[in-house]
């Protein structure tokens, strides 16, 4: 099943202001750069993204903060952002903020057909307000629900023409379960391969999930925080 | 003496056992890396998606695709995974990683922590914070005992949202070793030439001081 | 004339749409991957933990660590994928498989499902029907009309122990294809030859029959 | 951190009667193969087997019916086993039948700390009996917990000194769920490798989930339905 599109243009056809989407990456690792870019140049605005981290102010989804056109962030961590900030402030954005766990959990129980589990992260804290609260084993857990979205977004190391993905070290991060998580799943890859290249016992995620995939034009893989020893 | 922060954290360390898997935080906590002791092997876990964390990358080997979760460039070691995030938690809430060090800017003599908000200040978000401690078997918190007005910070009830409600059971400060029991704070060690009084005066929660209060052995 | 087990397959086939994932149950629904219409490109599932299986091994080629839900060796295609049963079962209860076709003991107008257990018999178990069953968008069932007593097996409701509740809408049996809706059962389609009396006579639940009854086209 | 033991007599001590034990495996594609013979060996009784499949009369979960070891099945599927439909229709052995995605979601979640979530499956069914009861998304679902064992046994192709873990094919099915959910893991490998050897990237089960591994003395892998085309 050819997944194959020509570009990040075709890729993203579809998504419109309004809609719900998710975006792999954690920090700016494993960010879909292009996807991104390219949602800067369609201008869709009043959109709501999930993503465990908003990007810093010139880069990530920080550009789509600079351009507006973010309505609502459901993340773990949104430090480092000075834009951010000021519209979270002023209460132009609205920000749900998610312990990074349930966020990802609540992504692939989304995916899974699950539509809620109960977790023990953020009882007793202002996380649980609203929320059921059922003791197991002793233990207080409050009932968390799943998210989905309309697109999913996310970038992979190599992918092949039925969608199948790999990613490399800690680029993985949240790109799994929001690849599962989309109505549509849209993946940028590095290197996009025929069929039949990737060891079917290695595939990180199954094509089942990703209805488009397109090999990104460029990758600059901003470091947020380069630390390094000394060479001898 | 009050501890440094290097201090801090080979006090910590000292509570490391062989064949531990551990959760760092940033700041101090990732210190403690530095000080394991002989004869102790422990391994790493970041919950941005690695097992088997080694030092920072020399100069001009940093990879971009390999982070920890405070965002710095890291190296592995053999015998390393890497995995998505809802496998990193399923770890940590499953309860696989045997101890969690994390800083804090309260606690309070229940065993609660406040870390991640202050209300009226930019809220920068809890990250995997409330996952780690909501499910942590052994926690022990890094922090200073008092703030910058001098105020204790280990306190009978936190005064900020909190991260976590009564998970916190061992606390290493500048000044001591705390555990926390029955509703109260135990003062177990302080630090080399602290006295019990200035450690009294500093804390705001209730403390229970044994007779002897031996010193830290750094 | 009523059809045999590859005219059943032949007829589901039709179903099949170019792009779908579909999940085969053992017996007749296997069959359905020797009739995909020409054109249409399909990916086979199997809850096991494979997604792109492909044709039966060539004798001496049979891999032990290989194999179908029905614990039969298989191959894969270019492109296949392994995963957990964990994974598996996200693909089927989370919609990304579009098509389940299964065979059943007995099924209700109300699109009830009974295909895992007779009570005082042997129970074999439910595998992983109970899943496909409640989560599947489109689920057409593979049976008999009748069962060896020439007794209806589609029914105003199940006498058996349910596989799953309201989720049939389609079912293909040697005699025609019925669609469900509204608590009825609408007939759709005839095979070749059959009469709609035939089709009334051995059908016990409620049946929506139209004026028209096409003959299948296979 | 070493997880190697010499062999299976000494990966499974600790192991007795009346305890709980999952058991990777999907038919007789992937099961500790090693690890049940010693279980036959040791003559522990009373157990508890969570398992997808229960053997056949003379190879797997089926030696350990023979001798009557076992107390209770937790199972998906239980045919093609004439010692198990004896037993189980005399009374002498417990079954609890369960959804196949349901089981495997359930040992997943003993070892994610998740104790309960909602499912659509066995809705309306005799699996619903007893259980909570409610509706997402205009869909009754039901509640379902979390399954763990004192001992959970699996099968892996290659795992290294560290634990970590990689499968072959359909062989992994059960296997890394139950290597999740066990207070002491021990996996069966067919080769073991030195730490490093295995590529970070692609480890399907991470060495943390593991208290002991070893090398399988011999593999018979039986095939339950050998089925084949015929060459030209």
């Amino acid at each position: 099943m050819n997944k194959v599109v020509k570009n990040v243009e075709d890729a993203l056809t579809g998504i419109e202001s309004g809609m719900t989407l998710m975006l792999g990456g954690f920090g700016l690792c494993g960010i879909p750069e292009n996807s991104i870019q390219q949602l800067v140049k369609l201008g869709v605005k009043d959109l709501t993204c999930i993503s465990n981290n908003a990007g810093v102010d010139d880069f990530g989804l920080g550009l789509l903060l600079q351009q507006k056109q973010i309505k609502k962030m459901i993340s773990s961590y949104v430090g480092e952002n000075a834009e951010f900030e000021r519209q979270m402030l002023s209460g132009e954005l609205i920000v749900d903020l998610i312990p990074q766990g349930s966020l990802a959990e609540r992504c692939r129980a989304g995916g899974a057909g699950i539509p809620a589990f109960f977790t023990p992260a953020g009882y007793g804290t202002e996380v649980a307000e609203g929320k059921e609260v059922r003791i197991f084993n002793g233990k207080p857990h409050i009932l968390e629900s799943a998210l989905t979205a309309d697109f999913a977004i996310v970038k992979a190391w190599k992918g092949d023409t039925e969608g199948n993905l790999v990613f490399k070290a800690t680029a993985r991060n949240f790109n799994p379960m929001m690849a599962m998580a989309g109505k549509i799943t849209i993946a940028e890859v590095e290197e996009l391969v025929p069929a039949g290249e990737l060891d079917p016992n290695f595939i990180h995620t199954p094509g089942i999930f990703v209805q488009r995939i397109f090999k990104g034009e460029k990758f600059e893989k901003r470091i947020e925080q380069r630390t390094v020893r000394k060479n001898n | 003496m009050a501890l440094d922060k290097n201090g801090i954290a080979k006090r910590i360390a000292q509570e490391l056992r062989d064949g531990w898997y551990v959760n760092l935080g940033i700041g101090i906590p990732t210190l403690v890396a530095n000080f394991i002791p002989e004869g102790i092997e422990v391994e790493f876990q970041s919950e941005n998606g690695v097992l088997g964390m080694g030092p920072f990358p020399f100069e001009g080997e940093e990879d971009a695709d390999l982070i920890n979760a405070g965002k710095q460039t890291i190296t592995v070691q053999k015998g390393a995974a890497f995995f998505d995030s809802s496998m990193s938690f399923a770890m940590i809430r499953g309860q696989h990683v045997q101890l969690t060090v994390l800083g804090a800017m309260e606690v309070s003599q229940s065993g609660d922590i406040a870390n991640w908000k202050i209300p009226g200040k930019m809220v920068k978000g809890m990250g995997g914070a409330m996952d780690l401690v909501a499910s942590a078997e052994n926690i022990i918190v890094a922090m200073m005992h008092t703030n910058r007005e001098n105020e204790s910070k280990i306190l009978k009830e936190c005064t900020l949202p909190l991260t976590g409600a009564g998970c916190v059971k061992r606390v290493v400060t500048e000044l001591a070793v705390l555990e926390i029991k029955d509703n109260k704070f135990h003062l177990i060690e302080r630090a080399p030439g602290v006295s019990v009084e200035e450690i009294v005066s500093k804390t705001q929660g209730d403390l229970v001081v044994p007779e002897v209060v031996p010193e830290m052995q750094l």
